[in-house]
């Protein structure tokens, strides 16, 4: 086996394991495993229906995923992305509410808002690091507590009173007759192609351009890239601004796509919190939290199938992920059991 | 569901002999079994299925929860695909989803509750929260030693701000001047500034304390338990709130219920399955539930309170089914 | 003649790569025994074997005659091995004594007993003459100092055989004298030592026996008295080697760096450099000899834009760039080789490639409105590794997987290659071997000779020597002299370095050793 | 209320909100002094939490008054083992450990909702009859102002609380088993040339830090809450760690940080008592604890550097 095809094998492998443990779990609690995954499948693929819903559902794991990724890659862990996502969903939502345009400005003019209103919410934890050190995981936790109500009691002022913004308009929306008929009227939008230009969008800043190699170059070795002429706390700041305006794009998913407007939240939507274990399982590359985004949204949205299909607590499937997730960031010993294997053929 | 729902159009007399309506619910955020309006609504379902004798199934009766806002959409559509002739989105919070899903699918027969969507499939059904917690404000206006009451909101939403108004209201009613002291959390899932606005109130002199606060509330149940713990001749009440909080009050051989403002949302949802069973689906229209119809009331006091005063809320209540008394649905504005 | 330690045909391999093939080295009671050998050779391997860090795939280990597997350090310090490590092991923010006593520390009703412990550390180190504050945190005290306290770790343990991995790399000169000093006291103790060291003249100063080792494999193990420095080049390199570096007379111009009453304080805000003048001319090569610590550190960082200056003046090529920001000052024509190659001169977890456009990669071609060519960096990168001859996979390979020798010359082959007015190099050879030395010092001299200035920073006075056109004495935070190489011998230089003046030089304190240094260089 | 009622009710409620966030914060401290970050402390309280109301009520008869203590005790049992799950991934495998505690969280609550569904039928526990008492602490209960201040109505987990934080100092300080934790965690290749046992001492903290956090969450279960649900503990594990960071990794600096998010928590509450701050506008209230401890970073508390190693799994022989 090469490299790469270990490379390829581990996270397959892991999943297979994860799959396997979460089997044992529902034997042990009498319920049959299999009806459960074949609940779970067809939760994800039954029908063009499932697969809009699953793909709607991987649209903000996916740019939440890259939020995180991206500081990651600056050496940053950018815990708020919760936060982010939240204050991005209101801007997007105000946006698509209160002006009146013709939808090519309309749209990206509600995405530019929350992206900007997320790159807000990291440029406080990216200048308090840069000018004072403090710690960003304090900070982006703190901006999550304080982005949740802000915008509650924002929905109210622009609501009148009311606990939610009105519908936006339909010039503003990523939904479309076209993706509602193909998929049965599933909630499936165009934030998916947003979301996948983003991917391309940070893979090019990383790998392409100049301000990338210093964001990488700082994220490995400040000292050394402050000795080589860059300016460390701009990246820093840098960072957490473009990893911001990520996360709140993924607001502007659920603004935009999938409610059409927004409700004060009782509580965080966790994707914030989702898009670490994303960007994690992506190994904080842009393709990697494609792939982390889509496993992590179908089992998610899968997992909806099974409480009435199998009668098989929801649970089961964040045991799954959370499995899912111990064995992929536990690569390591997997590959050395592969590599064993390939000793032992070789020696024969 | 397009054919069945036209064979439905026919009219019959009550469906007992053939295949009753089927109907469905989804659940909002926090489960079927949340002890609050979730699992009163389910418990209707079932009320109705088992009289209709049906099978928790498909053409029966059955339920989907939601594990996030994100879930109301999908789960809707799902029951509709699955054949369901009568589907309920319960909370407020599911309006917009119901509405696009009815939109979507014209020949099912959808409800909502806590909402208002106007469309000619969509049977809303609201309560009078406000008129039980008028009642709750009377019982505690009479109760109370101390003149002080306290009310713990959770997030403020219109529906909290209902049962706000009501209980304002009520202690007005009774007493002008007893100080209803107000606070609302904003959360409905921290149980710590339940019990802090709690402690807060009780040390400040208040003895009777209603929540409209979910989990939340739980805080305010731990501190009023606390104190009859420390010392059982402590005056301290909580007015529990949806359904009958009885046992969240238990402490030692004393409970700090007073009583609970029951929200009775099984009986609206059995009663619109009953409706539509027979044909005479409110759809397009606004099903308010109060007092009058039974949708709302106070849970049973277990002895706290004495007959004087229940046959004074009893009074009070019976102005209101008949509209005597109409209880303000907004808080006069704060401050 | 009994044998403490015998490493019998030690086979050591890293995935497909052998770091050590067959290499036997017998140490004999209380002998000083030098081990030799080429960046990357299997030095250090081979010890971490001994020392029980690494097991050996092949080969067997005998001590005092009993064979033994030496499983974990444990198992190496109960058998009274004691090593000092190339990359010191001390915790940083933990105090001297909270180093030594780590791993077995007494206690006192369960609690830490720090002032017993304490005071038996004054105790060994009385003995064996290494004075250290015992209070004292690692951060805070001088690599010479962090040196002896690694020593303390070993003897603390009772270790009866010590192993010392580079331990001269980082020390002063006066710092050098000292540790030969112990180490011969060691001995009389009745002590035997490993030496790993790339300065031949040390070993032939207190070595016994000399083991080589060449590119993983055992060479051969010869007696001190019976050979001579060129020899044990030759062994280890397997080719001559020049020492004295070949290069004529400089032609300096006019001046490119212009120093005035400059005022830099360190990080404490402690004034490290107080009102120091200097001068450096197109075409020369001026060396700044001092012992770490007087501040040089804060000086290179004053020019090179990486501290701020408190007051004074810095020109370069007649433009002012006191306070100003790195990259402008680069760009006006400053290069830098900077002290800790690790943390400072290369992003270790970047390629060779990336690493070799650490300066230039915001610049045309690397880069052009804001998008980078990374095949014209890969080009770049290619020429320097081939031009520099740095032994590496391929500008792909992590910068990380450099021996330190090889990651060296990629710095410099960055610096250089862009061709800057004034190149500082700061311990420029530190850890390296004979042969890089050589290279590196070429460089530096083909750099002079093309008009361009160099500014040498080094701890070593031999290199100083060496290469400089002008030795500028630094002491205190000034330059307390400027002489000529020509001119002067090693003695007065250490003198002067140790803040005496000129006259006064006749019987002070370390000259016997330093002349010996010097006579041996004469011979040559 | 006067100036002095605020105070008599912001304290307790002060250290009555603290406590939990104290053992949990000082548990992430031995874990991130060893070098293991652990970010599962959410997970980890959660499943405290559950064990410990489970506990509780299976067997308030048989234990009677002490009922809530051995819960406690169950539940840092429970939580400890579970934290081998992180130990595992993140010591022996190599896993990345921010990675591990995301699991951890996500595990943490599947497996509690799953056991409730599964033991209860539905969503949340019963409430618990036996919650941790509340102590009137005889004689100093009478200090003038103290007394109230500190010593009535307080609970007997905030005086454990603040007994585990001396002692967590005193351990990490004082003993040799905090100089090797520390070692470890600035530099594990020095510990292990000096015989020690990297492996071992770390696995040690990542137990010992998911028992604190399963403390954590069982007083918080037991004081506060009363059952179990999906939302019993949201976010105290992350406001732990954010007290642990805020105390630059020291057991007392965290309890202090904790200490602070309560008095924050405990002023928001009881604005409408305090003259000045009747008018303020809830959302303002609402969002002060987080404000508040922003500036107090920016303004006095500034820079915090982590232990060296922390977050670096330690491989033999690699520099
Ligand atoms: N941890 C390691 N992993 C993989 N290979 C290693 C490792 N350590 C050393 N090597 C390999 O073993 C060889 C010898 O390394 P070692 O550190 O012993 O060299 P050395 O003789 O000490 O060099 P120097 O004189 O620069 O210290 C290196 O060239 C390297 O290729
Ligand atoms: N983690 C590692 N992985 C692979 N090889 C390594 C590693 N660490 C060291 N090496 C190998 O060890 C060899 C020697 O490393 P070492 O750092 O001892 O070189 P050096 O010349 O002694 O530099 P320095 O003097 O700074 O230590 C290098 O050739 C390098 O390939
Ligand atoms: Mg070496
Ligand atoms: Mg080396």
């Amino acid at each position: 086996m090469s490299n790469r095809v270990i490379n390829l094998l581990v996270p397959i492998i892991s999943i297979i394991l994860g799959l396997l443990v979460g089997a044992v779990v529902m034997l042990f609690s009498g319920y049959n495993p299999i009806n459960g995954y074949i609940a779970l499948w067809n939760g994800v693929f039954e029908d063009s229906y499932a697969i809009g819903e699953t793909i709607r559902q991987i649209s903000p794991y996916i740019l939440a995923g890259l939020a995180v990724a991206f500081a990651f890659r600056t050496g940053l862990f950018n815990i708020g992305v919760e936060g982010q996502l939240i204050v991005g969903w209101f801007a997007a939502a105000y946006v698509g509410v209160t002006f009146e345009l013709p939808a090519i400005i309309h749209i990206p003019f509600a995405l530019l808002a929350a992206a900007a209103a997320g790159a807000l919410w990291g440029l406080v934890p990216g200048l308090l690091k840069a000018k004072f050190g403090v710690h960003e995981v304090i900070v982006t936790i703190m901006m999550n507590y304080i982005a949740l109500h802000s915008v509650n009691a924002l929905i109210k002022t622009v609501s009148g009173g009311n606990y939610k913004t009105d519908p936006i308009k339909e010039t503003a929306s990523l939904r479309s007759e076209f993706l509602a008929n193909l998929t049965d009227f599933s909630t499936l939008h165009y934030g998916i192609l947003v979301a996948l230009a983003m991917v391309v969008v940070m893979w090019f800043i990383l790998e392409k351009t100049k301000t990338g190699f210093e964001l990488k170059s700082v994220g490995f070795n400040d000292h050394a890239s402050q000795y080589a002429g860059m300016n460390v706390n701009k990246n820093i700041v840098l960072s957490m601004v473009i990893s911001g305006a990520f996360a709140g794009l993924g607001g502007a998913m659920e603004a935009l796509g999938t409610f059409g407007y927004m409700a004060t939240l009782a509580g965080f939507t966790g994707i914030g919190f989702d898009g670490i274990a994303v960007a994690l399982l992506g190994a904080n590359t842009p393709l990697g939290v494609i792939f982390g985004a889509s496993l992590f949204g179908s089992l998610k949205y899968g997992a909806g199938n099974m409480p009435n299909a199998a009668g098989i607590p929801i649970e089961i499937v964040s045991i799954v992920i959370a499995l899912i997730i111990f064995f992929v960031a536990s690569g390591y010993i997997i590959r050395v059991g592969l590599q064993r294997m390939n000793k032992k053929k070789g020696a024969k | 569901g397009a054919d069945k729902g036209k064979e439905k159009g026919t009219p019959s007399t009550s469906g007992k002999d053939k295949a009753a309506f089927s109907v469905a619910m989804v659940t909002d955020i926090g489960g079927v079994d949340d002890k609050s309006f979730n699992q009163s609504a389910w418990a209707g379902v079932e009320k109705y299925g088992k009289k209709n004798n049906l099978e928790k199934a498909d053409g029966g009766y059955d339920y989907l929860e939601s594990v996030g806002e994100a879930d109301y959409n999908p789960n809707l559509n799902k029951l509709v695909r699955r054949d369901f002739d009568l589907v309920f989105g319960i909370g407020h919070m599911m309006e917009s989803s119901v509405k696009e899903v009815a939109e979507q699918k014209p020949d099912t027969k959808f409800a909502i509750v806590d909402a208002v969507v106007e469309s000619p499939n969509v049977a809303s059904i609201m309560f009078k929260e406000q008129e039980g917690s008028f009642l709750a404000g009377v019982a505690a206006a009479r109760m109370t030693k101390s003149n002080k009451i306290g009310f713990v909101g959770g997030m403020t939403l219109p529906v909290i701000e209902r049962f706000e108004a009501g209980f304002i209201a009520g202690v007005a009613a009774v007493n002008p001047d007893i100080k209803v002291d107000i606070q609302y959390t904003e959360a409905f899932n921290k149980a710590e500034l339940g019990k802090a606005a709690a402690n807060r109130m009780y040390s400040s002199g208040v003895d009777i304390i209603f929540h409209a606060a979910g989990g939340t509330g739980n805080g305010v149940f731990s501190e009023a338990k606390e104190r009859k713990k420390a010392d059982p001749n402590a005056y301290v009440w909580v007015i529990g709130v949806d359904s009958d909080q009885y046992a969240e009050g238990k402490i030692d051989n004393n409970n700090i219920t007073m009583t609970s403002m029951l929200k009775r949302v099984d009986i609206a949802v059995e009663n619109v399955s009953d409706l539509a069973n027979d044909d005479k689906f409110p759809g397009g229209k606004t099903t308010t539930y109060g007092i009058a119809e039974d949708g709302i009331a106070l849970a049973d006091s277990h002895g706290v309170i004495p007959d004087d005063i229940l046959a004074e809320i009893d009074d009070y209540s019976k102005k209101i089914a008949a509209g005597e008394i109409v209880v303000p649905e907004f808080p006069a504005k704060k401050k | 003649m009994e044998y403490v330690i015998e490493m019998l045909n030690i086979r050591k391999e890293f995935g497909n790569f052998v770091a050590n093939d067959n290499i036997t080295l017998q140490l004999e009671k209380g002998e000083i025994h030098a081990l030799l050998g080429e960046n990357g050779a299997g030095k250090s391997t081979l010890m971490n074997v001994l020392f029980g860090l690494y097991q050996p795939e092949g080969g067997e280990i005998r001590v005092r005659g009993k064979k033994t597997d030496i499983t974990d350090p444990n198992v190496a310090n109960n058998l009274g091995i004691g090593m000092v490590h190339q990359h010191f092991m001390l915790v940083e923010n933990l105090t001297v004594t909270e180093n030594i006593i780590l791993g077995n520390e007494p206690k006192k009703r369960g609690m830490l007993n720090i002032k017993d412990s304490a005071k038996k550390v004054a105790e060994i180190s009385k003995l064996y003459g290494l004075d250290v504050d015992p209070y004292a945190k690692i951060e805070d005290i001088s690599v010479g100092m962090q040196q002896r306290v690694e020593i303390l770790k070993t003897l603390y343990r009772g270790a009866e055989i010590l192993i010392f991995d580079e331990p001269t790399a980082s020390l002063t000169p006066q710092e050098i004298e000292e540790l030969i000093g112990i180490m011969r006291k060691l001995i009389t103790e009745g002590k035997s030592i490993i030496l790993i060291t790339h300065k031949l003249q040390e070993i032939m100063d207190v070595s016994d026996r000399v083991t080589v080792i060449r590119k993983g494999k055992g060479i051969g193990t010869v007696i001190t008295v019976e050979t001579n420095p060129e020899k044990l080049a030759t062994l280890m390199v397997g080719r001559q080697v020049t020492f004295k570096t070949e290069k004529g007379p400089s032609h300096p111009t006019e001046e490119i760096l212009h120093i005035e009453n400059l005022v830099v304080e360190d990080y404490r805000g402690i004034e490290k450099v107080k009102g120091l003048n200097l001068s450096v001319r197109k075409g020369e090569i001026v060396g700044i000899a001092g012992i770490d610590g007087n501040g040089q550190s804060e000086l290179i960082e004053a020019i090179t834009g990486l501290r701020k200056v408190k007051s004074g003046k810095i020109k370069l090529n007649s433009k002012d760039i006191t306070g100003k920001h790195p990259r402008e000052i680069t760009e006006s024509g400053l290069g830098h080789i900077p002290q800790d190659r690790h943390k400072h001169g290369l992003v270790l977890d970047f390629s060779v490639g990336y690493n070799a456009a650490l300066q230039s990669y915001y610049q045309k071609p690397y880069s052009n409105k804001g998008i980078m060519n990374y095949k014209i960096v890969a080009e770049k990168a290619n020429k320097i590794i081939q031009t520099y001859d740095v032994r590496t996979q391929g500008e792909h390979e992590p910068a990380r997987a450099l021996s330190g020798g090889n990651q060296q010359k990629l710095i410099i082959g960055r610096e250089v290659d862009r061709n800057p007015d004034l190149l500082i190099a700061a311990l420029p050879t530190r850890g390296l071997d004979v042969g890089a030395i050589e290279f590196i010092h070429k460089k530096l001299i083909e750099q002079r000779d093309n008009g361009k200035a160099v500014l040498l920073i080094s701890y070593e006075l031999d290199e100083v020597m060496n290469i400089s056109d002008r030795i500028a004495v630094i002491y205190d935070g000034k330059i307390v002299d400027t002489v000529s190489p020509t001119e002067t011998t090693e003695q007065q230089l250490g003198l002067l370095m140790a803040g005496q003046e000129k006259e006064e030089f006749v019987g002070a304190a370390t000259n016997d050793v330093v002349l010996k240094e010097g006579d041996d260089r004469d011979v040559k | 209320m006067t100036f002095l009622e605020v105070l008599y009710f912001i304290v307790p409620m002060m250290i009555a909100y603290a406590a939990p966030l104290i053992f949990t914060a000082i548990g992430g401290v031995f874990s991130e002094r060893s070098g293991v970050v652990n970010i599962g402390l959410e997970g980890l309280m959660v499943m405290g939490a559950f064990s410990g109301i489970l506990f509780n009520l299976s067997f308030a008869s048989t234990f009677g008054a002490w009922t809530p203590w051995v819960s406690i005790l169950v539940a840092m049992i429970v939580s400890g083992l579970f934290s081998i799950l992180h130990a595992v991934a993140s010591i022996s495998f190599r896993a990345d450990q921010v990675v591990s505690g995301v699991a951890i969280n996500m595990l943490g609550i599947a497996i509690a909702l799953f056991l409730v569904k599964m033991i209860f039928g539905k969503g949340q526990t019963e409430f618990i009859e036996r919650s941790i008492p509340v102590l009137n602490i005889p004689i100093l209960k009478d200090i003038p102002f103290l007394g109230p201040l500190l010593f009535k109505g307080i609970y007997g987990s905030s005086i454990l609380a603040i007994g585990v934080a001396i002692l967590a100092w005193f351990i990490i300080y004082k003993t040799p088993f905090g100089l090797r934790l520390r070692a470890v965690g600035e530099h594990p290749m020095a510990a292990d040339t000096m015989g020690i046992n990297v492996t071992k001492i770390r696995y040690i903290a990542v137990i010992i830090s998911g028992g604190l956090a399963g403390i954590g969450g069982a007083v918080y279960a037991q004081t506060m809450a009363g059952d179990f649900g999906h939302a019993t503990i949201n976010g105290q594990g992350f406001m732990a760690l954010a007290a642990m960071i805020f105390g630059k990794w020291h057991p007392i600096g965290a309890m202090g940080a904790a200490l602070f998010f309560g008095f924050a928590q405990a002023l928001a509450i009881s604005s409408s008592g305090i003259d000045f701050m009747k008018n303020v506008p809830a959302v303002y209230l609402h969002i002060l604890p987080y404000v508040l401890t922003i500036l107090a970073l920016a303004g006095f508390i500034g820079r915090a550097n982590a232990p060296k190693a922390n977050g670096q799994p330690y491989i033999k022989g690699n520099r």
